[in-house]
């Protein structure tokens, strides 16, 4: 395992320390593992509390800031947070105009913040959640745990972030989110498997000519193993799917190629170019355009597609001031 | 030896559950690796540590508060889905524990089917749908079983152990439904669940501890 | 090799087509590979341009716009821009108050750049260059290549693009970049070697207990190999031999964690602690801090520290709005 | 045979060192990665397949404009320090021959000699700088030695062939101080440089047109 680390178990601890001194904007709780804002919002806000395992750096704590969220709950690496941790941040965060959860959609993830959820109600704190799922790699059933929260979980912080920054009310925030959430869909394929520090080595093995599609952000294999194939082609094993499951072709869309955590912005930017080929052929109209690692899944080489149908009011609220470490625009 | 468990027994009990997932944490994180993200062994372990520490930092007065403060600790220390999943099992055993001191075999059964009750509201899975419900549902039948016929504890908890081992082996043909494997669809099938195997330990220590 | 690549030929064409595609803010000639802003630069002020060889995303065509570079030239990978193409830029952007050309130091960079400097000047174009010099790892002498330029180019093409915006004249936009270049110090580490998708192999082996300390960027080895050690040792072999070479406990310090390209965001958070926790030591005063991949290569795994000497001027520049892909802050 | 170069001449010469730096294309890029940046193969079959074209898509009228077309092919599409460095070498050797339509033993000698100059100014390099300079700085001496017994062309260019591989050679225990190898300090001691090994190709091509 070649990682700059310490002790593989005080990563995150680490991690977040060195967090706290890159950025002053930030108030990092160490000890509790929560990234606030170092200047709160204003009274009478909605507030936007997320988290989740760490190991997708810059998400979440790099998009506390001004316009995005409120408070980021770090989890051991790729484990959900733990309640009392959701629990804090929460009540800390909260102005009185109540606080949503975005949570994604993992059987850890949304186990612990509903708990979160309900102890933080008993306390007299209004919350409301949503849930992200718009991996199309997973079919969708009841039955099942149904589809992983992945891309569209960093659109949506920024959207609903520029929403809860205006002022709007728990209700509208929480449909904003879940009209995002509903509109998003994501794809993604490995070229190399991450090292998880306590595991010590990778989570799979992936033979020099082969690729996993279909995959997560928590560096397990994906739905199948395919023969390495140029990037012309895995754009298509990108965009397909996604279209396949949802009708991109009226209105406009915002377009995410992320990053997993070792691949280059050379890649990314010449991924970019293909799959933007394959939606120009296919007629979806691309308003926006974000490209880089923004959710990453530890040392994995890969990338993930997201598409969001965006309408006039989604554009604007994209478009809002963000600053934040991850992502930073406007003022 | 009594045939019951008091705080002393579960302590022991506890203890055991720790060093064996100590023993297994490679391996679990090996399991976890194959159908899910690599972290079974670390989460269990790093939750059990706590757990020991809280109930021998301060020992807990009875039965039910020896099962809450393990339930809390698992849900404060462990994350992911097994942090909660664990952490209702016990903090549902507590509750029918309430105060009593010892647990003998009628007792600790009613406790057993209340922390699985609770597991599966938490998390929803049925039989079959490979998670560690797979281990613990049979367990508590065969549990149940030499229950009924009035014990002895450790013929109770050795079938119990047994019955896990055999649902925890049961795992391995099985295509998830829930948890991280389930995203693995087809793939998920020829692996052995690694919660299903950590709940396998947590019956066979059960049975060492009165063997 | 394991890249989103088709041919391994056209890795740069097609990396910029997907940058065109991606920002519209930026006007890419992919046939020339130059990267211009889309809005250029009111007259009369200085125009900055600079390149190098591609493979070191976001530098330089993603530092292109407002408050930064006018235009960027992408050589091959790893390969200095022609003469041409520095020639075209310097001959677009120049606003009739001359134009900054800034180069890293290699030989390859400083003959090309060179070369276009005089075919720029005999075209009536009032050219400075300013060469960037700060990896310690290389002892300077005349009788060498000297230093190579690393770090301390994305900085100076930050503060001296603020400069140039404000509207000062090339003279002192020369020295002021002189100034930047003069006070930076650079050291890099790599954990493993990056793969030149033409090579199609890592352009060295670095075995799994080893790692190669005092590299540049462009995936060569370092200047000797040692045991893989853990962060707090690494951050160590960065800080130690900057220090060593500079005094940076006058005034105050532009802190820069760069990660190589492969490197995740937790590594480099938890690395940069490790760094600020001996620089504080060290009675090092950091005044601003920049953590992020900026100056890759390629796909390599590791990181380097640049420190930069800022007195009150330097750090109104540094904090001045910047609109760019790479870097963006202020308005 | 003709005992002069002319332009149909300098193109199979031209075409050779193209063919001979494709089949020698991985191996550059393998010196090059040992103590450089693993570009110098793709860089000079780059610059090469353009000069090539440029000289048959628009044959140049005599030996000056070959050599011109050839430069300027060079620093337009190699870049690096190869690019500049081939490119002034054969700009200057442009310079010499002029509106010459043959280039005899004498004045192709002065021709080299020129390329070495401009070789020399552009790159500082020294003689044990451990750059493409060592190379050719013997094989344009041992040229003159049997230019100056007054040839033939083919021995000239054998003994200038001859000494270049020798010059190559000769990089290997060096440490060096121009170009990416330099920083590796001591650890570039042990490898031979890419740059003379194509400096040695071209050499041995233009032997090869007269033998
Ligand atoms: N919905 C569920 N119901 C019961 N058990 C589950 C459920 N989801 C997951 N599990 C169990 O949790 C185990 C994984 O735990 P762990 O790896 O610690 O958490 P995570 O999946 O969050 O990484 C699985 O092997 C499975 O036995
Ligand atoms: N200053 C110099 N003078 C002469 N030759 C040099 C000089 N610097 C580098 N070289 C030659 O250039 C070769 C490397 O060329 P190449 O790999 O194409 O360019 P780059 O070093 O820019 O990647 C070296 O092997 C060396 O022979
Ligand atoms: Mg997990
Ligand atoms: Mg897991
Ligand atoms: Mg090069
Ligand atoms: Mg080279």
């Amino acid at each position: 395992m070649k990682k700059f680390i310490n002790d593989p178990s005080a990563v995150v601890t680490e991690a977040l320390t060195g967090m706290a001194a890159a950025h002053p904007s930030l108030r990092v709780d160490v000890e509790q593992r929560i990234v606030y804002r170092a200047r709160p919002k204003g009274a009478g806000k909605v507030a936007l509390v997320s988290g989740g395992g760490s190991g997708h750096e810059p998400m979440h704590g790099g998009f506390v800031g001004a316009g995005m969220l409120d408070a980021a709950c770090a989890g051991e690496v790729f484990t959900s947070p733990v309640p009392d941790q959701i629990l804090a941040a929460t009540k800390e965060v909260d102005n009185g105009a109540g606080v949503l959860h975005i949570v994604k959609n993992y059987t850890g993830d949304v186990m612990n913040f509903e708990m979160a959820a309900e102890l933080a109600a008993a306390d007299g704190v209004e919350v409301a959640t949503v849930v992200t799922a718009d991996d199309v790699a997973v079919q969708d059933s009841t039955y099942t745990a149904g589809r992983r929260g992945v891309g569209v979980t960093v659109l949506l912080e920024k959207i609903v972030g520029a929403a809860a920054e205006s002022g709007a009310d728990l209700t509208s925030i929480t449909a904003l989110a879940q009209r995002v959430s509903d509109g998003g869909r994501s794809m993604g394929v490995a070229l190399t498997s991450g090292t998880v520090p306590a595991a010590g080595q990778p989570t799979f093995d992936l033979p020099e000519d082969q690729m996993e599609v279909g995959i997560g952000i928590h560096g397990e294999p994906g739905r199948r193993r395919e023969p390495l194939a140029p990037a012309h082609e895995v754009a298509q094993m990108l965009v397909e799917p996604i279209l396949d499951d949802a009708d991109f072709t009226q209105g406009e869309t915002i377009a995410f190629l992320n990053g997993m955590g070792a691949t280059p912005e050379i890649e990314l930017y010449l991924m970019y170019g293909e799959v933007a080929k394959i939606l120009t052929d296919q007629g979806v109209t691309v308003a926006r355009t974000l490209v880089g690692s923004y959710m990453t899944s530890l040392d994995m080489a890969g990338c993930s597609l997201t598409l969001l149908t965006a309408d006039d009011e989604l554009l604007r609220w994209w478009d809002a001031p963000v600053n934040t470490p991850g992502l930073r625009w406007g003022q | 030896m009594a045939d019951a468990w008091d705080v002393p027994l579960l302590t022991q009990w506890l203890t055991g559950f720790r060093d064996a997932v100590d023993q297994a944490g490679e391996e679990l994180t090996a399991l976890d690796s194959a159908i899910g993200d690599a972290d079974h062994g670390s989460n269990m372990q790093r939750g059990l540590a706590a757990a020991v520490s809280a109930v021998t930092d301060a020992p807990p007065a009875d039965c039910g508060a020896f099962f809450k403060t393990v339930g809390m600790s698992l849900v404060s220390n462990v994350g992911g889905a097994s942090g909660p999943l664990y952490g209702t099992l016990f903090l549902r055993m507590g509750t029918v524990a309430g105060t009593a001191e010892t647990l003998a075999i009628q007792l600790f059964g009613e406790c057993l089917q209340a922390g699985l009750d609770g597991l599966v509201q938490r998390g929803k899975a049925q039989a079959g749908d490979k998670t560690m419900v797979d281990a613990m549902l049979p367990a508590v039948r065969a549990y149940d079983e030499v229950a009924a016929d009035g014990g002895p504890m450790v013929s109770a908890l050795t079938a119990a152990a047994q019955a896990a081992a055999q649902g925890r082996d049961g795992t391995t043909p099985m295509e998830a439904k829930k948890g991280r494997a389930s995203y693995l669809g087809e793939r998920s099938v020829g692996h052995q669940d690694p919660g299903a195997t950590s709940m396998t330990l947590l019956f066979e220590t059960a049975a060492k501890v009165f063997a």
